[in-house]
């Protein structure tokens, strides 16, 4: 069994829920990741950090299959998701938002979240012709799951609204809720603080942390060290393409690998600790 | 010489964005404008810089009315913007984007006088003459906000706006970017500078505007707003400090890193990518 | 945008494949079928001798595409118009009696329409092209789609459906030399072409290159609010671009016209191979654009010289078909730029 | 902007609508024309009937263009030719005037079906001049079959008078125009008489080259010639990869299916290469622009033409002679010195049948019987000399033509010249 | 489905049904020697009509692939000529390709043949779909011209087997039959006027039915963002392959449609130009709407119809150049003044005209 159990991290009684193995990839010549192998386990939040072009992003396109590794191997739930089409990991159970927001223009909120809901439904185009009895009730069903959620991040006051006149920080949150929609097991956050001030930023740790409840593990990629030390209970850094460091916030805030690579000098981390 | 706003409306169509700002800017100041996202912050500045017209108000710069000038006269005039998410052009070099920043420099026929500044621009950021023959959207995140800089830097402005130049950087990056900003204003630079980031803004400016809604809420220098609690608990993220600024000590210590970082370089391709397109939206 | 790169990067590796068997596949097919007619080495030079002059003119017309759609990111369906009527007007003009030398008037004829034409697409620009600038990219296609109706109409309407000539550069008759080499025959008009083709490489390769304006028009294709932030008058750009989009059409036409003849509806076949050699060649880059002209224009002549001659466009088009599954990139083009279509 | 636009446009439907309605009633003032002519009815002046409608439809626009705008201005000279004398006579002295309705089907089979339909239906032609391209006018076949309306195209293919899968000719469709068939039994006279035996066919890629290449295969054979190399070109090539085969085919000579520009190209392209071959045209060639387009090239090359590129060489005996040079006169006069074209030949002919037939019905039948009663006149029209030679109709030859009419031409010092048989050689 | 481009589809069907109704029934008893051309001032014949119809078939396909899915096709002709040579073929040639003649003779053979070139063309269509719309932009436009004109070729050159004379080459194929429905004969035209519009309106409420569906939604999202909506599980490619499909099935329904109609096909009927033709049509009418199709067909129809009709009499003496000339400089005006098409553009400065806020706000 060549999945790894972090130190410090305590004994796992559960299998990881997700298992990045020696993942590798290469754009041409140049290795924007090499060899990183992690673990997320149910029911974690868990940080990823590092400087800006460490592979990051470029970790979740893999993961999510819209990049194929170069080598190594990525398991969800025991099995491997390597070569699978990103619909097909998005239906095992794994939804992810975009650093830049990625909506769907000309398309309301509520029909972004009922998108979302896409993977729950089963009639096609059949069945959209002919409307079926099955795919009338299909659809009202998607229709109340989509109001569900929108009243549980706040939405819903702005259901009718093209998505794209809404303010950064909704849209953000609009992009969680169009994610949750799909009923993930894990949940990939491309720095969703991103472009947010300290108000939004606060909704946003809300939001994340009463997903967290709900038992959606979570993968967050973010600069703010604030939110992630907030929300993390274990963080993994990465730089240059490695992974330098993972552990629990305090550790990787001592970690001087981490503070040479990425945070500064040893006093002001200090100082951000403390806070 | 100074920038004044007055009164300025802006709608895109029926939605109005801008209701009535007033601002100013003396020379050699740090200007700083916060507010929550879509306040009309980025509004404002593309208003002042010609691409959006104004539907009431007036702009004044150096004692001249400029509202409703295009962009290229304003950018003559030495007002000169860096926008958000940098706007590089991805598909040609760092040299080459650099000195498109002096465009009408060169139209005017100033070759010389520009080929000096891009040599002091590469004195400023030595990774940029580095990288000087590569394409500028393989750079990294770090490097693509001082070729932006630079760029603007190159129509030698005597106002630099600046659109949320922190926006994606990693803390040791928005480190080194306010020290720029600072060494800029050292050099005689006057800046209106945008930010999300409102605490790390606060810092180096001398005053500023905080927007809600397209209005300007209150204004006031940088050290009142620091310590206005409303202030902090709507703007600033409660007492707690981001990471702060170095101090000079540290400075040359943090240099060194930051070039590191910004070595991973093309590795940052799934990362830093905003295409061209981003500008159309 | 990097989303769309990020997907066309799924399976690089059959592509590869792809390509290098239907490259060998073509080769063997072209032997294959020409061993049937009993051809030689000499024969197959020739066909691709002469299908490079065609080619050259494909080429042309491609430049124009991609100078167009660099700056502008529109694929101009009036680039075949412009061709068109660059030799149109010299002929017009070579039939004046005026000056009475014949040399002398097609050089100032030629001048005259390449001017005329460059003016005529600035103004096309500007009346329709630049009050569109936020339009979409298809609405922006379908007015050029009714900027050739309406020139193609103008142009039967002016000087009627009949075929107009033009004589061949170097004799001002009909009669052109062939150059007899190692028993290939070549045209002294093609040499024209393929003189002209390298020149107005050269000349864009330095304009764009080079010169101020040449990189600030570029820096239009690439980021226009950048570019608006900038000072660079973007629009202005484009209506230049446009026009010398069009002059280029013009000249293109212009050395055409000796080797084909002239007629109102010319441009749109050109225009559509024009299309095929500019995405062959990636549709961002001018070496590329020219490649895949040479290339398109030798393997469709030697296809329709082993084949039915009736099958030469299906050849082509085919081509284009199977470029874009392949290698959508064509072989020129960068991703970066790629990335704008 | 878009406001008045619209306005302008219901301004001009109300418009029409006001003035179309009493177009049709039959007007009394054209009996006060007076016909000093000595008309051929004892009665002083004739009566006046109602108007015909002639429906023409040309492809005056898209690739027919060169074709169907020499079609049109003969309609227009036609026309006008017909105001002049104040219309047409028919056997009982009733005078009527004939309407020309001239429309473009843009080269597109689907317009000139549409416009067919709204020519019949609409504006109750008796009778449709029309089609300039076989496509078109195949179009429009069965539109005017159903319609029991006769037409007359001006395209050449064989299948607009003749049903290609039975065999049958077309009750309501005719045509004046010579086929390559024709062309194609001249040339094998000419090649036989020459003593060739093998010869390559080089076609353009249309309709009617295609038809070309068909009908050489269907006649050549029978007199003793081989095509050893048939291929097909490009309207729109510049390069002729085609001329290399024949080149290693080893023929006597080579006969071009196409028509100028393009047949000139292939003409220069083969000279070039084969200075010394004989090249022979088809009848799509009989027009100056071979000349114009081929230049120095075309000398020498021979084709089988119809007589009107060469009236003035006739002999005067030759019933076509006047006819030919009376219409070439007033095509020049007309167009202010446009040369004259095969194809305006054509659309002449296809007019002065319809007009010969409509001047055999009597005045007052319905529609329906004009109708028919033309397609019988038609069917009956015997030794009526057009452009191209006499014609004889007949319930099975909607064409009428013999292929001996043709004349044989060559160029020389750029000028088409007659070349009679006692001259092959 | 709050904002489905038209406000309220029971108007379109309330105003639209009646309206062609009532021009089929005028056409059919003609009561009191009234017709549509005499009550339209010669513009509107039933000829144009049934065309309108049968591209309006065409034009839902083609909107919902274009304005919806967000992928261009600047080839649609070509499957609506694969329709129309099915049914040639297997109409006019089924004797000779040996299917025995009782069946050939029954009165639903050709409708059977109308749907099995449907299914069948939507299949291929599917096929083909699936490596084509990997592409995107302006090169999926050109991949997709480039199949227009290589099927416009094999239908030209008898699909490559000249001896089989399959297609007719350039001549095409004469002597369609009409078709019958039992034992009454869907001819003279207003018959099959109702039968081509009973297709339209049933295209039309097809396509309202998709756009306001689970897959339309999808459709939607991925014009949007591809990758966003793959990121939620949505089968990008195969949604992708499968309107294209769709829409080349019901653009070759609309072929057989004309194939019987017309009762010959010829090849460059189905060439690069109508392609385009097309396209001009969708976009005019607004592509992002169902109602755009059938606004879009009569629109430019009725423009060649006036100018072939009435342009000689603003402009004497004006033919085939002038219409020319006026249909380029009327399409360029309609797309820079309209440029979301006459139903979603004319909507919205209607709104705008009464003061309304859109409801984007």
């Amino acid at each position: 069994m060549w999945s790894i159990s972090p130190d410090g991290t305590g004994e796992r009684s559960q299998a990881p829920l997700l298992e990045v193995f020696r993942v590798s990839k290469a754009f041409g010549g140049l290795m924007a990741l090499m060899e990183v192998s992690l673990c997320v386990w149910p029911g974690q939040i868990k940080g990823l950090i590092g400087p800006n072009g460490a592979g990051k992003t470029t970790l979740f396109n893999l993961i999510t299959g819209m990049l194929r590794p170069t080598s190594g191997d990525i398991r969800f739930q025991g099995r491997s998701i390597v070569g699978l089409p990103p619909y097909r990991i998005a239906t095992l159970g794994i939804a992810r938002t975009f650093q830049n927001v990625q909506l769907f223009p000309g398309m309301t909120v509520f029909e972004h979240v009922l998108v979302g809901g896409h993977r729950h439904g089963r009639s096609g185009l059949l069945g959209a012709i002919f409307r079926t009895s099955r795919m009338r009730q299909e659809e009202a069903e998607a229709r109340a799951r989509a109001w569900r959620i929108l009243e549980r991040v706040g939405l819903a006051e702005w259901a009718d609204r093209p998505a794209e006149s809404l303010p950064l920080g909704l849209q953000r949150i609009l992009e969680i809720a169009r994610a949750m929609a799909t009923a993930p097991r894990l949940l990939l956050l491309d720095e969703p603080g991103a472009g947010l001030n300290p108000a939004e930023k606060a909704r946003l740790v809300r939001l994340i942390r009463s997903l967290h409840e709900e038992g959606i593990t979570v993968l967050l990629v973010e600069h703010d060290m604030n939110l992630v030390m907030e929300l993390a209970d274990e963080i993994a850094v990465l730089d240059y393409g490695r992974l330098i460091a993972e552990g629990p916030p305090e550790a990787i805030r001592q970690d001087p690998r981490v503070i040479a690579a990425y945070l500064g000098e040893e006093d002001e981390v200090r100082d951000a600790a403390r806070s | 010489m100074r920038l004044e706003v007055e009164n300025l409306e802006v709608a895109y169509g029926p939605v109005q964005a801008l209701h009535g700002v007033s601002l100013r800017v003396d020379s050699g100041e740090i200007v700083t404008v916060i507010g929550a996202n879509g306040a009309g912050k980025t509004t404002l500045l593309r208003a002042i810089s010609g691409l959006l017209r104004p539907k009431a108000g007036r702009i004044w710069f150096d004692g001249r009315e400029i509202t409703g000038w295009p962009p290229e006269r304003i950018v003559a005039l030495g007002l000169v913007q860096v926008p958000e998410r940098r706007q590089l052009f991805d598909s040609m070099s760092v040299e080459d984007n650099l000195r498109l920043g002096a465009y009408l420099r060169l139209r005017r026929g100033e070759r010389k006088a520009v080929e000096e500044d891009l040599h002091r621009v590469f004195e400023i950021f030595p990774r940029l003459k580095e990288r000087r023959r590569q394409m500028a959207g393989t750079l990294s995140g770090g490097e693509q906000q001082m070729l932006a800089i630079g760029r603007g830097w190159m129509a030698r402005p005597r106002v630099l706006l600046l659109d949320e130049p922190s926006l994606g950087l990693a803390p040791l990056l928005v480190q080194e970017l306010f020290r720029i900003l600072r060494a800029l204003r050292e050099q005689g630079l006057t800046l209106l500078l945008v930010e999300q980031n409102a605490r790390q803004a606060l810092r180096i400016a001398d005053r500023a505007y905080v927007m809600e809604t397209g209005r300007i809420v209150r204004e006031g220098t940088a050290a009142e707003l620091l310590a206005d609690p409303i202030l902090q608990a709507a703007y600033l993220g409660g007492a707690s400090s981001s990471i702060p600024l170095p101090s000079s000590s540290t400075e040359v210590a943090v240099h060194a890193r930051f070039t590191r970082t910004a070595a991973s370089g093309d590795a940052a391709m799934g990362e830093h990518g905003h295409g061209g397109d981003d500008a159309s939206g | 945008m990097i989303r769309e790169w990020i997907w066309a990067e799924r399976i690089p590796l059959t592509r590869r494949w792809g390509v290098a068997v239907a490259a060998l596949g073509l080769v063997a097919a072209l032997i294959l079928m020409g061993q049937r007619h009993g051809f030689g080495v000499l024969e197959y030079l020739q066909f691709a001798l002469d299908g490079l002059r065609g080619g050259s003119i494909y080429a042309l017309v491609a430049l124009g595409f991609v100078l167009v759609y660099r700056v502008m990111g529109v694929i101009n369906f009036a680039q075949g118009a412009f061709v068109m009527l660059g030799p149109m007007f010299t002929a017009l003009f070579y039939e004046q009696k005026w000056p009475p030398d014949p040399g002398l008037r097609l050089a100032l004829a030629a001048l005259l329409a390449v001017g005329i034409v460059g003016a005529l697409g600035m103004a096309i620009e500007r009346l329709t092209l630049y009050p569109a600038r936020r339009a979409s990219p298809l609405t922006r296609i379908i007015i050029t789609v009714g900027v050739y109706l309406t020139l193609q109409g103008a142009a039967l309407l002016l000087w009627g459906p009949y075929a107009k000539v033009l004589p061949s550069f170097t004799t001002l008759s009909l009669l052109d030399p062939t150059f007899r080499f190692a028993g290939l025959r070549v045209k002294a008009q093609s040499l024209w072409i393929g003189g002209t083709l390298i020149a107005a490489l050269l000349s864009l390769g330095l304009f764009f290159g080079r010169t101020t304006v040449g990189k600030a028009m570029r820096a239009c294709a690439v980021n226009r609010l950048a570019a608006r932030l900038m000072g660079i008058p973007v629009d202005t750009m484009s209506t230049l671009a446009f026009g010398m989009a069009a002059a280029l059409g013009a000249i293109a036409g212009i050395v055409l016209g000796p080797v084909t003849r002239v007629t109102y509806d010319m441009g749109l076949e050109l225009g559509l191979k024009g299309f095929v050699a500019a995405i062959m060649g990636g549709l961002v880059s001018f070496p590329g654009a020219v490649l895949g002209g040479l290339l398109l224009g030798a393997l469709e002549n030697l296809w329709a010289g082993v084949t039915v001659a009736g099958f030469k466009d299906l050849f082509a088009f085919g081509i284009l078909i199977l470029v874009l599954l392949l290698h959508p990139k064509g072989f020129a083009g960068t991703e970066a730029e790629v990335e704008r279509a | 902007m878009n406001r008045s636009a619209w306005l302008a446009t219901a301004v001009i439907v109300v418009l029409l609508a006001a003035c179309a309605a009493p177009a049709p009633t039959p007007s009394p003032t054209p009996t006060s024309a007076p016909a000093p002519a000595a008309p051929p009815t004892p009665t002083p002046a004739p009566k006046a009937g109602a108007p015909y409608k002639i429906g023409f439809v040309a492809s005056i626009t898209g690739p027919g263009a060169s074709l169907g705008v020499p079609e049109r201005n003969v309609a227009q000279l036609v026309q006008e030719q017909l105001k002049a004398q104040g219309g047409i006579v028919g056997p009982d002295g009733v005078r009527h005037e004939v309407q020309i309705l001239i429309f473009d089907d843009e080269s597109k089979t689907d317009t000139a079906a549409s416009v067919a339909r709204r020519l019949i239906d609409q504006e109750g032609v008796v009778v449709l001049v029309a089609g300039t391209l076989s496509g078109p006018s195949l179009a429009m076949v069965p539109i005017a079959t159903e319609a029991k309306v006769p037409m007359i195209s001006m395209a050449s293919a064989r299948s607009i008078i003749e049903d290609p899968e039975t065999k049958k000719t077309r009750e309501w469709i005719f045509k004046p125009v010579p086929e390559n068939l024709h062309s194609a039994q001249m040339q094998a006279d000419y090649l036989k008489a020459v003593g060739i035996t093998r010869v390559c066919h080089l076609y353009e890629n249309t309709a009617y080259g295609k038809d070309t290449f068909a009908s050489a295969q269907a006649i050549f054979p029978k007199a003793g010639i081989e095509i050893v190399y048939g291929d097909a070109f490009e309207r729109t090539a510049t390069e002729f990869p085609q001329v290399e085969r024949v080149k290693a085919s080893g023929c006597q000579a080579v006969v071009i299916g196409s028509i100028p520009p393009a047949s000139a190209l292939v003409n220069v392209a083969v000279r070039d290469a084969l200075p010394e071959i004989r090249i022979v045209h088809g009848h799509g060639s009989c027009s100056p622009d071979l000349v114009k387009n081929a230049g120095a090239a075309a000398e020498g090359t021979v084709m089988p033409c119809g007589k009107i590129l060469v009236a003035d060489q006739l002999p005067d005996a030759d019933p076509t002679k006047k006819l030919n040079m009376d219409f070439i006169k007033a095509y020049q006069d007309f167009t202010k010195g446009e040369p004259i074209s095969t194809f305006a030949g054509h659309a002449y002919d296809a007019l002065q049948w319809a007009i010969a037939a409509l001047k055999t019905l009597p005045d007052g039948l319905s529609l329906p019987d004009q109708r028919a009663k033309v397609r019988e006149a038609l069917e009956s029209l015997r030794n009526f000399p057009g452009t191209h030679g006499i014609f004889n109709l007949s319930p099975q030859d909607h064409l009428g033509f013999n292929y001996t009419d043709f004349v044989m031409v060559t160029v020389k010092d750029g000028k088409f010249q007659i070349l009679p048989r006692d001259q092959w050689k | 489905m709050r904002r489905a481009g038209f406000p309220s589809n029971t108007v379109g069907f309330a105003i639209g049904l009646p309206l062609i109704l009532a021009i089929g029934g005028l056409e059919a008893f003609r009561p009191m020697g009234l017709s549509l051309p005499a009550l339209t001032g010669g513009l509107l014949t039933l000829d144009t009509m049934i065309r309108v119809g049968l591209f309006t078939i065409i034009l839902v396909g083609l909107n919902l692939l274009m304005g919806y899915a967000g992928q261009v096709s600047l080839g649609q002709a070509a499957f609506y000529g694969m329709g129309a040579f099915f049914s040639a073929i297997l109409t006019v040639r089924a004797r000779a390709l040996g299917i025995p003649p009782t069946l050939v003779e029954a009165w639903w053979w050709p409708w059977l043949v109308m749907l099995a070139g449907a299914f069948l063309v939507g299949l291929t269509a599917y096929g083909i779909g699936r490596p084509i719309l990997r592409l995107r932009g302006h090169y999926l436009a050109m991949a997709t011209l480039g199949l227009g004109i290589v099927v416009y070729i094999l239908l030209r050159e008898n699909l490559g087997l000249p001896h089989l004379n399959l297609t007719g080459g350039f001549d095409g194929i004469q002597g369609i039959p009409r078709l019958r429905l039992g034992g009454i004969l869907l001819w003279p035209a207003w018959r099959y006027y109702f039968l081509v519009w009973l297709f339209a309106f049933g295209a039309i409420a097809l396509g309202l039915r998709v756009v306001r569906s689970r897959v339309g939604r999808a459709l939607r999202a991925i014009h949007g963002s591809e990758m966003a909506a793959e990121s939620v599980g949505v089968e990008v490619s195969h949604y992708k392959a499968q309107v294209f499909g769709l829409s080349a099935a019901m653009a070759a329904l609309a072929g057989s449609l004309y194939a019987h109609f017309q009762t010959t096909v010829i090849p460059a009927t189905f060439g690069f130009g109508p392609s385009l033709e097309l396209v001009v049509m969708s976009a005019v009418g607004g592509m992002a709407s169902i109602w755009g199709a059938p606004f879009g067909a009569l629109t430019v129809l009725l423009v060649q119809e006036v100018l072939r009709t009435q342009l000689h009499r603003v402009i004497p003496n004006a033919q085939g150049e002038f219409e020319a000339i006026a249909f380029g400089l009327i399409l360029v005006l309609i797309m820079l003044f309209l440029p979301e098409g006459l139903t979603t553009g004319g909507l919205r400065w209607l709104r705008s005209r009464m003061g309304l806020r859109p409801p984007s706000g």
